[in-house]
């Protein structure tokens, strides 16, 4: 667990400034969201962005990334362009989805992003089919599944973490325990709310990782990528986090206290990021003043290109219904 | 709980749910609530909000993401002697369930033999229009009629929403009840002096001559709202709410079809194999020498729903298309 | 593969399920076969024995049981390149798979705005007759119908069982196969000059002038079966196998419904929600004014199908109700 | 592990005779399915007698049964009448559930024999629910869930296992582990074999447990019914066992030796219980003619009661479909 990556300055501020962008892009959703420019069911990661930030840095191009309805930090992390993001959420045609998916369903077929699955648990069984491809197709890759700590109650978590190991697919699942799922505190949810000791029941490497923190969570990437590319089969990261807003925009959040929230604020991965870099030298004043201006024009070209962007044309509608073809 | 002077009260459909189930949970002590988030969270869509407060852990219980396995012992618990609420949070992640429900709680009875009955009631949310997308904006109800063994209900006004519980949890089987997303905000006045409704029959929401519009659920203020506007051309159009869609109320139906010997089926669902072919089926296979025009079906584009909104309005049944389509039917009269 | 003075071939339905599989994993190295007991056990119903032997345990995978997530993965195998098969041993336990069906086959295609196809096939048994009672005895083809986004299929044939699937691996969309376990004995004929059927289209199996039986699976050969002795009393009924239950081939049954202007719609399915009723829909939406007489449909109990032999028998679509309905149909004109 | 229950004269002879049931009660199935006269899925538990007769020793009146599809040896130690097994199978009004179940769907409300399940997995949950009412309306009924080895791959299999730990429930659940799914041996269905550690994953008590020995399924069942009966929850029990014959009936056994077969022959419950108690002096053979001779008449008086019996009228088959009223 101590092996950390050496951080050099560059790689610092580069978790640094990802974060910042995930931080950044989603307060400006929050407040589109009230505008009623963004629509449906909004599920914020604010908080967790040590983890998919930490994650990304272990993956290459031809690796592949499974997410779930909360998929704005993974997509962003993994380089999805901001402006599709943003042009999806307000359902317009240039959206990753063409509009069609909204916040819940980013995709991107050019970096293996399969998916913004809005069934719990439901992304485990692509990863493993994925990944079976994979090994035929693009040996040496690797699928990233990412989950809350809600799924490991679906049978499908189980089935899937059988197949992975049963079948030595390079797989690392990521969980992301948050400690509830919508208002299920884990401890009413799991009879073992060690969810990385659910792993041992199928013999699959695991452990728990600090989810605040994008070193200790790229560390332990790392290490499960190399496992896997290496064709030992797959790994269990149990990484402890905490959503700092509520569950979806719908939600009066009288599951958890005011205090409990706090609490975890104290160890907000930006900031303390942040402070690290500084205390280390590692972040001037003014290079964190032009992180935080290219995260802003970044944004900001994101929302001016949704807003540009244009309505799909409704006798569009049951185009892709059917393919009329793989897409190469 | 009879009145002498009561005033009608008037309350959404939210709390004509919520009141139901507080109801249920006061009359019988073998009932319980089950499902994702109905305790602590106060439900997906704030229906139970209060209730655990109210009732406790044991008969608010909240369960893990487990559908299969919390509808399973909803079903356990039936066939044990309990009367259990089983929620599944909205239709969408009942397929995670499907085994059970089918298997399980549709089959015991038969199969047993009639040994045991399974009284159990299965409720959850149904519906688009909310801008969920694909995987959360499905209208299962008019498939899960498909299958023998069950009920299925689809309460489409605040009074069905108050009452339809109670009935169905007085029915010895399995009894699935489909409350619509986008009804639950919906707000009307109810008669105090109803107590009660049945679980078995069809019921005219608005008479009319010209035209039969059958529905249910979210597609009945629709389809009364295409029925003000006939009505000012002319055209009385009576809209038949089907309450019940399985098993469907065959007399109520043919009735009104056979008198107005014209028909639109407005149904949420993807049209193929849906609860309104069902109905087709059945007026052509009984009332074909009544009919003066062949039988016309709104359903939702068989698309996934889209996200987007003018995208999302265009794949689901509106009321301008009911109004067009009674005016062709009735032109050619 | 073609042939000069190639002679016709006997073999089995089972067998030529086989060959199709063998076909399939020798033309393309992306196509491997995934499921419960296809390898060492040879298939539940016997049709992949020999295959492990032949093409090694990666390319006939034998699964734990753990439908959801095999066929998930299968999806996840066809978006990421392949395309594979994946058998779920019988329909009956479809339904645990039914959410990675539904929510991720049927609808990442078009939730991804088309960046996505999931070329995967979909094999399982279906059907009831061998007296496996209530929750083996599914026929629920006509049911999947229902969900947009997929095709289904119902080889009624030994040249369907063996020709459908290369057609169906080509297919760039997620396609269900149901093999009538009732039909895996059935021998026939199969003509060399034959390389591939379309995955389109209805065929007409018997021409006649006088009434349209509409059917498929095993309800084929009861219809054919009908049709025989109705002939011998001058009723021509003209048999269509329907083959395709998603997309339904409206043409080849309006061109025949058209002509005959009488119709039988045979189906296993239970009857209310059953693609029967899909079919009479249509009928009754767009050939209103070609009908004769009303739509009859002869289809499954709807009842869990029961163990014993006379009941299974009373439960089931038999030859001698087709005969009959056909006979009132006709007798009308 | 080692406290084995006293076995004395009476109770060793009991142990005995019930496998001795089961197992010639099926011989003769096998021979009736050869006439016709059974139809439909046959499966056959011989092999395994000492784990239904060893669990329903631990049980009362008052408790609940689930069984699978391979449920013949659960009934009849359960003691369900003989004759209405056999009726039920040659389809028969008279059969425990009217002939419309056949072999694997036993029924038998008085016993509180929850069927029969042919969804390999599907009687879990229910054995949650009979849980969860019996808490309410029965304190200290306990119910016993049967399942294969085959059935810890299902997702439903993890759900349920978690639900019972978290809320304390009194089942046990006693998985048969006779290393085949069919014809899907153990190591090739599941990365952890040792099926009991998977327990471990709801922190549920488990153990290990000889299934060929009735004494020691016993024992074992009788700890966890005391827990159960406590308040202290549910257990786990994966019984060792094996099949002799084939999965049903259409079965080439391609998947495994004629010499593992005879390996686990060695250990066959019913000689080696019979050897057991003779080597005690707690079977004379006279009192062996006479428990061979009972169980004989038994079952010639059951297939008599199939024979004789009637089939259910056709016009009743739509009902039940739906219940007028809840049994009493
Ligand atoms: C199968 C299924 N059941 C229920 C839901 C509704 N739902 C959406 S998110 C959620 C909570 C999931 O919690 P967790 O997995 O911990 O992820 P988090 O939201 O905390 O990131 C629930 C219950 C769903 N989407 N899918
Ligand atoms: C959900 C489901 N999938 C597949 C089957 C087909 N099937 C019937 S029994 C069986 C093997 C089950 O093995 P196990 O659980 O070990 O029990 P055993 O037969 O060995 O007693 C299979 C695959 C089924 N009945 N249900
Ligand atoms: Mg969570
Ligand atoms: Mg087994």
């Amino acid at each position: 667990m101590s092996e950390r990556p050496h951080i050099d300055r560059q790689h610092g501020q580069q978790l640094f400034r990802d974060m910042l962008r995930i931080r950044r892009f989603e307060a400006k959703c929050a407040e589109l969201y009230q505008a009623q420019k963004i629509r449906g069911f909004l599920h914020l990661y604010d908080g967790e962005e040590a983890v998919a930030v930490g994650v990304m840095q272990a993956l290459e191009a031809h690796d592949a990334v499974v997410a779930t309805y909360r998929d704005h930090g993974h997509a962003i992390a993994r380089g999805l362009a901001m402006g599709s993001l943003m042009a999806e959420m307000f359902g317009k045609v240039e959206g990753c989805s063409r509009g069609r998916g909204g916040s819940m369903h980013f995709f991107d077929r050019a970096r293996r992003f399969y998916g913004g699955n809005a069934i719990v648990g439901g992304g485990l069984p692509l990863s493993i089919g994925i990944a079976l491809a994979d090994k035929e197709l693009r040996p040496g890759a690797v699928t990233a599944c990412f989950f809350g700590e809600g799924a490991a109650g679906e049978g499908e978590f189980h089935e899937s973490m059988n197949l992975a190991e049963l079948w030595e697919l390079p797989v690392i699942f990521v969980c992301e325990n948050n400690l509830y799922a919508m208002g299920m505190p884990l401890e009413l949810a799991e009879a073992e709310t060690d969810i990385f000791r659910k792993a041992q029941a199928y013999r699959m490497p695991s452990e728990k990782v600090d989810g605040m923190n994008p070193v200790a969570v790229e560390a332990a990437a790392r290490r499960a990528v190399e496992r896997a590319r290496g064709g030992k089969g797959p790994s269990f990261l149990e990484c402890r986090t905490y959503r700092f807003r509520a569950h979806s925009m719908f939600d009066a959040q009288l599951y958890r206290t005011k205090e409990e929230i706090a609490l975890w604020k104290e160890r907000d991965p930006v900031p303390r990021m942040q402070a690290w870099l500084e205390e280390n030298h590692m972040l001037s004043a003014e290079e964190l003043k032009r992180i935080e201006d290219q995260v802003d024009v970044e944004i900001d070209a994101a929302v001016a290109f949704a807003e540009a962007g244009q309505w799909e044309k409704v006798e569009d509608l049951e185009r892709f219904v059917l393919m009329d073809e793989v897409p190469e | 709980m009879s009145s002498s002077v009561a005033k009608p009260v008037r309350m959404t459909y939210r709390e004509a749910c919520r009141q139901a189930i507080r109801d249920a949970l006061t009359n019988d002590p073998r009932t319980f609530l089950m499902g994702e988030d109905v305790g602590l969270y106060g439900g997906c869509y704030a229906v139970t909000k209060g209730l655990l407060d109210e009732f406790g852990p044991s008969r608010i219980r909240d369960t893990p993401l487990a559908e299969s396995a919390f509808v399973g012992a909803g079903i356990g618990a039936a066939i044990a002697g309990m009367h259990p609420i089983v929620e599944i949070m909205t239709c969408n992640f009942s397929l995670l369930a499907l085994d059970q429900i089918l298997n399980n709680a549709a089959s015991i009875a038969h199969m047993s033999g009639g040994q045991f009955a399974v009284p159990l009631v299965i409720r959850m949310a149904t519906g688009a229009g909310r801008q969920l997308a694909a995987q959360h904006s499905h209208s299962l109800e008019g498939w899960y009629a498909h299958i023998p063994g069950l009920k299925v209900l689809a309460p489409g006004t605040v009074e069905d929403a108050r009452h339809m519980l109670r009935s169905a949890l007085a029915d010895p089987n399995p009894v699935l009840i489909f409350e619509h997303i986008v009804l639950y905000n919906a707000e009307d006045e109810l008669d105090p002096a109803v107590e009660s409704v049945d679980i078995g029959s069809a019921k005219i929401r608005r008479p009319g001559r010209d035209i039969s519009v059958l529905t249910y659920g979210n597609s009945l203020p629709k389809a009364l709202a295409a029925a003000e506007t006939l009505a000012k051309e002319g055209i009385e159009a009576e809209v038949v709410d089907l309450r019940v869609l399985r098993p469907l109320d065959n007399a109520t139906i043919f009735e009104s079809v056979t008198r107005t010997r014209r028909c639109i089926i407005v149904d949420e669902g993807w049209k193929s194999g849906s609860i309104s072919a069902e109905i087709a089926a059945r007026l052509s296979e009984d009332l074909f020498f009544e009919l003066d025009a062949p039988i016309r079906r709104i359903c939702s584009s068989e698309v996934p729903i889209p996200y987007s909104r003018h995208m999302e309005e265009a794949a689901l049944p509106q009321t301008s298309a009911i109004i067009e389509t009674a005016r062709s039917l009735v032109g050619r009269r």
